[in-house]
């Protein structure tokens, strides 16, 4: 396992910090059974500096995005703490504070669905802004364009329906709607899985180039090592539910710990096949 | 329908299934088809509805409020056990029950008492001119005591058996009674061997079933089917029935139908015959009376009449709405209780309108019909058919007396309710007959609490292998039936 | 056979408008069969060429016009009393597409609003709404009907309010299926994710979304209540006259059905033709709007 | 298992109460058989004695508490019109029906799941115009109406079947064909588009790159996946036909739980209605748990929640 | 491995959407021989799934070869008889497809599928059974009573392999099949298959998208862009000397774990949809050696095996050279 090399900054201006997360769901138990409980999210903690990226990996089901949704205050935790820049984003009673709602924004995995069919771009982007506190109505109109710059899309685009765009466009459009209550950190689950392999690396730059001028944070999920590497200063590996390892993005890759991660890699170097 | 050789089994169509075979707890048409045939009663109407002597011998009225019967001694019930005078009085006594829904035609008999084994005497409460009528109407079905005493009635009506020609076997609800041949039966053999009498609400089914030789008779066939029927292998058998169609008018306040006016040019606006033609093919009988003349006491003076005449009643509506008052008519009628009952309707709203009546046509199912009714919530007009089970003017009138007339009707006229009292109480025939014939004038020419339209025909369809002429009761005696020769 | 990502979605807008191009045959005559009776709704009182309560005793039964005994001023004959079949049809239509519309809209309403809360809310919300839309489906609809109607006096307003609130069940049902698979997707989760309130997401992201079904069982809605109407007014409960609808000329035809075989068969004809229009232009709609509407 | 099926059945509790409460509230408003009963001279004193003979008079609560305790224990009272227990009069009844209903959906998925293959193996095409639009025809065609022609054309004119009536099998035929044709129609437009959205399926694909037959892949492949959503629709429909016949078996004079339904409400014999939708409903409701159950057994894939 | 006939060839095919007439496969042709990796890269949409389809005779309704020919071993399969097809289903041809979670029939066990493809291609129940062995089963007995929902998604892919293979194809077409799959399984799933082929000497035709896998696997590679060869060669040469602008810039955009870059090439705009498609290069608009010519179709470019489609693989020679 990689020594937990403490990244610049104290805890005090970490812009994510997880302490002990755990969730538990409810599922039925077999095809007739009673309802059991199974630990998607075993005693997570993460500490994300302002400005920086962490990057998750981890097997399909290991809980990632269960992480996620709770960063994002759409999941109450079962227990443990979430400060999202010192901000607690779950109150003693489990609601979903103001600051949780704004302080972190969540990119999906799925542009396709992740867009209203019925709603146009304009009012896909503006409904954020349409949540208390209520911008004006001017300041909407500005509000939407400006977005829709920043993330590389003609204002033509705004009448249009979701439609109408390519995977790539709907994700610019996604992220767009993300920024729009202009959160300090973002949280992206799998942003590229769905997209074509010429897309992918034009959003993975867009987050970049948000990322340097906004100085956001950001929780970046993917199960491709590549691009999760390419975004991250460091990477958790998650495992079941816990985190089995984490460090620099370039410890884990080159001295990873976990029979997982190894696995990861190995799958990603390309070596040709070799005849048994 | 076929036997094998000589046929002996009578299949039967009616439209209704009976609610029952308690013979003092139907009152049903459907009902009393059956029952006729499995009881007997001290007396019975023939065919020329005349009340004749069935269980009785002979019988003496003592006085004006004494009878006794001498009842047949070689009467014995399907099940082996004699027919004595205790069973009628049994059975007398049964009906003062106030529940059972034959009771009220006997409650001016006071008592019964067995004198011996074979005579029966009969208490009425006053003189009781209808007393024969009412022993020969359908709840004086003399049923066994001995069975019933012991067994209780409900036991009994799973399977009732009674003294008369058939015997019951089986009754599967909504589909067929049953019944066979009573060979012991004292009036001789009866004729058919088997009868089912079935249940075929549809009519276009149950005609279908007659054409297709499935029953020998019909009933209610439909007007516009007696053409076919009336062909082929099967033949139309028209009769009369007390059944008189009309319209009950509200005489209250509120009601435009208190004008007299009003009601004279409801009356007048009717055209019957043309109702008659095109509803029934002129086999309907317009009249102007609740009592047609097959009941006792109805003036035939008001039968096959009608008092049609268009521009009068024009005159009246203008003139009632000269005077301001109301001329808007709330018309309820049902559909599908009687034959063309929703035709009707439309006819005569029609026919109203032309006078100058505004119309408001409600036209109602069976059961929400049937509450306005029961609830007294008729309004101006409501049109529905009344038969007269007991075929004696004492019950066919009774409805405009004060009592029944005045919640019903708003309607009361102390010369029409001293008229039926007097008609009540005397055993004088023609008396009774001449009072009756006064309250009918009164209804028809001055009143119009009722206005009456016409007496339905009973419509059967017949088998040309069996030979059947109806009763104007209505009634289904199975022995009426022979086979064609 | 399976779509490639490449299509768009289901439903959207362009694929309707795309779709609109190309109608399939089944769905114009659908369109064209549905388009005359409605036409003649909205216009009856023009187009009809004669008095559709006018009694005439003498010209009762006159067949309709190429068959023996026909008279050109009665295109379609006449009744037993002698009423012009044509202009009883045409006044017949209002009543039966109004008392289909009108259930529908009611039934909608209700079967929306209910599917909406049970789907969107779940736990004692849904449990509630769905034991009561159990209850309603284990009693058959007619019969529940029948009930209603032997109390109530049967008439529109009566038929409508019955059908309604014995259809709103099947839409329930279906909206809060439809419900429970769209509040998962994404865009609901993105709305919670910036503080959307429930009504909101309900309203803006939710409804919309179930349209398509909603319009599909709508169709499918009117047709049943044409159908159930008419099965009524056999029973003695549906339009009483002096309304008219079809389902009452069907059923007081229904003797005539031997002798003066258009008294009934034309009603429905009328009736059938309805609803054939409507059922294919809900299986078109079915196609185009949501392929996923299986049932 | 045992925690669904308990789940399940507990489920059913409160449905039932609340079936047993709609019924006895329309009952209640509907008001009672007495005056119709009785006839034309009846004079408002008698009405009222016996309206208070039959408890009919007792306030609403009472009768209600009278009502769920008798519903509890099977006991719904005597029949206004037969004065015998409503409840046994409804059991009588019920297997004429069941007959009829049982015979008219076999005849309906008889007819209904091969034509439903057919016009899905052909979308699109001319068979599966036809299939659709024969199927639309039955649909739309009143019950009542088909019933009343059938009888003219194979008993009066063809005189190959009895007209009505019940005892033998070709007295069902007329009755299930024309109860059956609405749900034959239903089925099939069930059939085709479960098997035109089955037939696209991946396995479909792989079926037959196998190298199966076609007719082989429909009908193994293709329609073992559409039984189990056909199946239960089948007995969803069960309700539906429940209701049909009440207008079939007047018109075929079949003495089922219909024709009793009818004269039942017209006739305000409240007991025999709440003892006929009690049974009904109990029926369609152990019939929706057993094929649940059962379905789940068969394709343990299916969630139930 | 070249010289000889090949065993599929497939000339100028092409692939229509009836009813919206639109050409969806635009002219591919492919030679596979005996014993031959072939590797089908490209993004979605391109014509990959299609182009296999159209080989096995399995295009879903609506979709039709409209031109060119697929020769098996010299006899075109693209007009022979639903028999004939089903003859070489299973027996000469074999296909696993992209979604194992679906590819299986839900309510049959995997011995009744396996025995139904075991039945046709006449293969007996120790053959099924070794054949599970084989695919790493350590229990086959026991996978035969099971229902797909039992198995995982890696257990899954390995059944359909194993149903692929037994009736010893000469070819296997692999429609993408590990992209359903954990990276980890994903690994696992293609080592098998490629380690089967080399057993067999089964030639394979394999879909993909993503370059790595085609550098693992495939001794020759065709890139698909919107439903037309860019570019095709040995694996060696075509992944590490492109003579396709799209080819460079698609490997050029794959962040690669060996430096840790700041920025990605990425590849500007989008692909086209079949309705935008033109008659000249398709890639042009997003292309940076884009020019007038490019409006008309490019030809084909063979250089020592490798064939590709661009009016300017000159100046990307150069360009890189300069690089
Ligand atoms: N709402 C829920 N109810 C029950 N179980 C859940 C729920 N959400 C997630 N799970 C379970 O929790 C586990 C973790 O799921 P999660 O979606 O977080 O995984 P993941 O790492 O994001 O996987 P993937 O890479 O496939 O997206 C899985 O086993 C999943 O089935
Ligand atoms: N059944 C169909 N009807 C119409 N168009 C289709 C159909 N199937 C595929 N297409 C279209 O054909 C084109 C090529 O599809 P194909 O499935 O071959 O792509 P692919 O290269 O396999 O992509 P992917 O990587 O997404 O699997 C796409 O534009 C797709 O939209
Ligand atoms: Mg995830
Ligand atoms: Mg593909």
């Amino acid at each position: 396992m990689t020594t937990d090399t403490a990244l610049p900054g104290t805890a005090s201006d970490a812009a994510v910090r997880v302490t002990a997360l755990c969730k538990t769901f409810r599922v039925a138990d077999g095809f007739f059974g009673r309802k059991k409980d199974f630990a998607a999210v075993r005693d997570v903690g993460l500490s994300v500096p302002k400005g920086a990226t962490l990057g998750i990996i981890g097997e399909s089901g290991s809980g990632k995005t269960t992480v996620a949704r709770m960063l994002a205050g759409l999941l109450r935790p079962t227990s443990g703490d979430i400060l999202i820049t010192g901000a607690p984003v779950f109150d003693a009673k489990g609601r979903t504070t103001a600051a949780g709602r704004t302080a972190a924004q969540m990119v999906f995995q799925d542009p396709y669905s992740a867009l209203n069919p019925r709603m146009n771009v304009r009012s896909i982007l503006a409904e954020p802004l349409t949540v208390a506190p209520r911008a004006s109505r001017q300041e909407i109109a500005r509000r939407v364009a400006e977005l829709t710059d920043q993330v590389g899309m003609a204002a033509s685009a705004l009448e249009k329906y979701p439609h109408e765009f390519s995977g790539g466009q709907r994700q610019r459009l996604v992220i767009a709607r993300a920024l729009a209550r202009k959160p300090q950190v973002l949280i992206c689950d799998e942003p590229v899985s769905a997209l074509d392999v010429s897309i992918q690396s034009q959003i993975l730059n867009l987050l970049k180039d948000l990322q340097e001028e906004m100085g956001l944070t950001y929780v970046f999920i993917g199960h491709g090592l590549e691009s999760v590497h390419f975004m991250s200063d460091r990477i958790s590996v998650m495992y079941k539910g816990a985190v089995v390892e984490q460090g620099t993005a370039d410890d884990i890759l080159h001295r990873p710990g976990h029979e997982y991660t190894r696995r990861l890699i190995e799958s990603s170097r390309a070596q040709p096949f070799k005849t048994r | 329908a076929e036997g094998g050789g000589q046929k002996d089994t009578l299949v039967f169509a009616q439209n209704v299934d009976p609610r029952n075979l308690d013979p003092q707890n139907a009152v049903q048409t459907s009902a009393d088809r059956v029952n006729r045939n499995i009881y007997d009663r001290l007396f019975t109407r023939d065919r020329s509805m005349k009340i004749v002597p069935q269980l009785v011998t002979d019988y003496k009225q003592v006085d004006d409020e004494t009878w006794t019967f001498q009842l047949r001694k070689d009467v014995t019930f399907q099940d082996g056990s004699p027919l004595t005078a205790k069973d009628v009085v049994f059975t007398i006594h049964r009906l003062k029950d106030p529940a059972l829904l034959e009771a009220r035609w006997y409650e001016q008999i006071a008592d019964a008492t067995a004198v011996g084994d074979h005579e029966v005497q009969i208490k009425t409460k006053g003189a009781m001119p209808t007393l024969l009528a009412v022993l020969a109407k359908s709840g004086a079905d003399i049923v066994p005591s001995a069975f019933i005493e012991k067994n209780g009635i409900e036991e009994f009506v799973k399977a009732p058996f009674g003294s008369g020609p058939y015997k019951f076997v089986e009754w599967k609800r909504d589909d067929r009674v049953t019944l066979e041949r009573n060979d012991a039966y004292w009036g001789g053999t009866p004729k058919w061997k088997r009868v089912e009498v079935r249940t075929i609400p549809e009519n276009s089914t149950r005609v279908s079933e007659l054409l297709t030789g499935g029953v020998d008779v019909a009933t209610e066939i439909p007007v516009i089917d007696w053409k076919r029927v009336d062909a082929g292998k099967t033949a139309m058998e028209l009769g009369e029935t007390t059944r008189v169609m009309l319209l009950v008018l509200r005489l209250d306040d509120q009601y435009a139908t208190k004008d007299p006016r009003v009601r004279e040019a409801i009356d007048l606006a009717i055209d019957k015959k043309a109702i008659v033609d095109t509803l029934f093919g002129g086999k309907a009988t317009p009249v102007r009376t609740r009592a047609p003349k097959t009941v006792f006491g109805g003036d035939p003076s008001l039968y096959n009449t009608s008092a049609y005449d268009p521009e009068r009643a024009k005159e009246l509506v203008k003139q009632a709405v000269a005077d301001g008052r109301g001329v808007k008519l709330h018309y309820s009628a049902s559909r599908g209780t009687y034959p063309m009952d929703a035709e009707l309707a439309e006819m005569v709203t029609a026919m109203l309108k032309k006078a100058g009546f505004t119309v408001d046509l409600e036209i109602l199912e069976g059961g929400a019909f049937g509450d306005i009714y029961s609830k007294y919530t008729n309004k101006d007009v409501y049109q529905v058919a009344f038969a007269d089970g007991l075929m004696d003017s004492s019950y066919a009138l009774q409805g405009f007396s004060t009592v029944l007339g005045k919640p019903r009707m708003g309607y009361s006229n102390p010369k029409v309710d001293q008229l039926l009292a007097q008609a009540n109480r005397t055993m004088d025939t023609e008396e009774r007959k001449k009072a009756y014939s006064e309250v009918q004038r009164i209804i028809a020419d001055t009143d119009r609490p009722m206005v009456s339209l016409y007496t339905q025909p009973a419509a059967f369809g017949v088998s040309k292998d069996v030979a059947f002429t109806p009763r104007a009761d209505d009634g289904f005696v199975f022995d009426d039936v022979t086979l064609a020769k | 056979m399976t779509e490639s990502i490449g299509l768009p979605r289901a439903g959207t807008p362009a694929r309707s408008r795309k779709a609109l191009r190309n109608i399939p045959f089944p769905a114009i005559v659908g369109m064209v069969l549905l388009i005359v009776p409605a036409f003649v709704a909205i216009f009856a009182p023009w187009i009809m060429p004669h008095d559709p309560a006018a009694i005439d005793p003498s010209r009762a039964l006159i067949p309709p016009l190429p068959f023996e005994g026909s008279d050109p001023a009665y295109l379609l004959g006449t009744d037993n009393l002698g009423r012009d079949m044509l202009s009883r049809l045409i006044d017949g239509s209002r009543i039966s597409l109004l008392v289909g519309v009108l259930g529908v809209v009611l039934a909608g309403t209700i079967g929306l609003a209910a599917g909406l809360l049970a789907g969107y809310y779940g736990r004692f919300v849904d449990a509630a709404i769905m034991r009561l839309v159990d209850a309603l489906l284990a009693i058959p609809g007619i019969l529940l009907i029948l009930v209603i109607l032997g109390v109530v006096k049967p008439g529109l307003t009566t038929l409508v309010v019955v059908l309604g609130l014995t259809n709103w069940v099947v839409y329930a049902r279906q909206i809060r299926a439809e419900v429970l698979e769209i509040r998962e997707r994404l865009f609901v989760e993105a709305a919670k994710n910036f503080g959307v309130s429930h009504t909101r997401i309900l309203l803006r992201h939710i409804t919309p979304n179930v349209m398509p079904t909603f319009i599909v069982l709508s169709t499918l809605s009117v047709a049943t209540i044409i159908i159930t109407e008419s099965s009524l007014s056999f029973l003695g409960l549906g339009v009483q006259p002096p309304d008219v609808s079809w389902g009452l000329m069907l059923t007081s035809g229904r003797d005539y059905i031997t002798n003066a075989w258009w008294l009934s068969t034309l009603p429905g004809l009328a009736i059938a033709g309805t609803v054939l229009g409507i059922l294919l232009l809900g299986d078109w709609l079915r196609d185009t709007l949501d392929p996923r509407l299986g049932v | 298992m045992g925690y669904y099926v308990g789940r399940r059945l507990l489920e059913v509790v409160p449905t039932l109460f609340l079936i047993v409460t709609i019924v006895f509230f329309l009952v209640y408003i509907v008001g009672d058989p007495v005056a119709l009963m009785l006839g034309e001279n009846a004079t408002p004193e008698r009405i009222a004695a016996i309206r208070d003979a039959m408890g009919l008079d007792d306030p609403l609560p009472v009768q209600y508490w009278h009502y769920i305790v008798s519903a509890v224990t099977g006991d719904f009272g005597d029949s206004y019109q037969y004065h015998e227990p409503a409840l046994a009069i409804v059991l009588e009844r019920l297997p004429a029906t069941l007959m009829l209903a049982v015979g008219s959906i076999v005849l309906a998925l008889v007819i209904a799941i091969p034509m439903g293959v057919w016009a899905a193996m052909h979308r699109g095409g001319a068979v599966d115009h036809l299939v659709s639009s024969i199927s639309v025809v039955a649909k739309a065609v009143p019950t009542f109406w088909l019933g009343i022609m059938l009888i003219m054309l194979f008993s009066v004119n063809l005189g190959w079947l009895p007209v009505s009536g019940s005892g033998t099998w070709a007295h069902l035929a007329l009755p299930m064909i024309t109860l059956g044709t609405g749900t034959a129609a239903e089925i099939t437009r069930l059939v085709r588009s479960s098997m035109v959205e089955i037939l696209g399926q991946d396995y479909i694909r792989t079926a037959y790159g196998k190298g199966l037959r076609e007719s082989f892949v429909v009908f193994k492949h293709g329609f073992s996946n559409a039984f189990i959503p056909v199946a239960s629709i089948t007995v969803l429909q069960f309700s539906a036909l429940l209701g049909g016949a009440l207008v079939t078996e007047s018109v075929f004079a079949w003495p089922g739980l219909g024709q009793l339904l009818v004269k039942a409400v017209t006739q305000r014999d409240m007991p025999i209605v709440q003892a006929a939708v009690f049974v009904v409903a109990v029926m369609v409701i152990g019939l929706s748990i057993l094929s649940d159950i059962s379905f789940k057994l068969v394709d343990r894939r299916i969630n139930l929640d | 491995m070249h010289g000889n006939e090949p065993l599929l060839s497939i000339r100028d095919l092409r692939v229509t959407a009836e009813k919206r007439d639109l050409t969806l496969v635009d002219g591919v042709s492919l030679d596979i021989h005996a014993g031959e990796r072939m590797a089908l890269v490209g993004e979605s949409g391109s014509g990959k799934s299609l182009t296999c389809m159209s080989v096995i005779s399995l295009l879903a309704r609506g979709l039709r070869v409209s031109g060119g020919e697929i020769a098996w071993r010299g006899e075109d399969i693209s007009r022979v008889s639903a028999g004939r097809m089903r003859q070489l289903r299973g027996r000469e041809i074999s296909m696993i497809y992209q979604e194992p979670l679906t590819s299986l029939n839900p309510v049959l066990s995997i011995g009744n599928q396996l025995g139904e493809a075991a039945k046709h291609v006449s293969a007996s129940r120790a053959d099924v059974l070794s054949m599970l062995d084989r695919v790493g089963f350590d229990r086959p007995e026991r996978v035969l009573r099971q229902r797909p929902h039992e198995l995982s998604g890696g257990m899954r892919q390995r059944v359909m392999i194993a149903m692929a293979l037994l009736g010893r194809p000469r070819l296997l077409l692999a429609d993408e099949p590990t992209t359903a799959l954990d990276v980890t399984v994903q690994d696992q799933v293609l080592k098998l298959i490629y380690d089967i082929t080399v057993e067999t000497g089964t030639a394979l035709l394999l879909v993909s998208h993503d370059l790595n896998v085609v550098r693992r696997i495939a001794d020759t590679v065709a890139v698909l862009y919107t439903g037309r060869i860019a570019e095709s060669g040995p694996t060696e040469r075509v992944l590490s000397e492109p003579r396709h602008p799209y080819t460079d810039a698609l490997l050029r955009s794959v962040p690669s774990l060996g430096v840790k870059a700041d920025r990605l090439t990425a590849i500007p705009g989008r692909v086209p949809t079949p309705n935008e498609w033109t008659d000249g290069c398709r890639f042009a608009s997003r292309c940076g050696f884009a020019t007038a010519t490019c409006v008309d179709k490019p030809p084909f470019a063979e250089f020592q095996g490798q064939a590709s489609a661009c009016w300017h693989t000159d100046r990307l020679i150069e360009s890189k050279g300069a690089r």
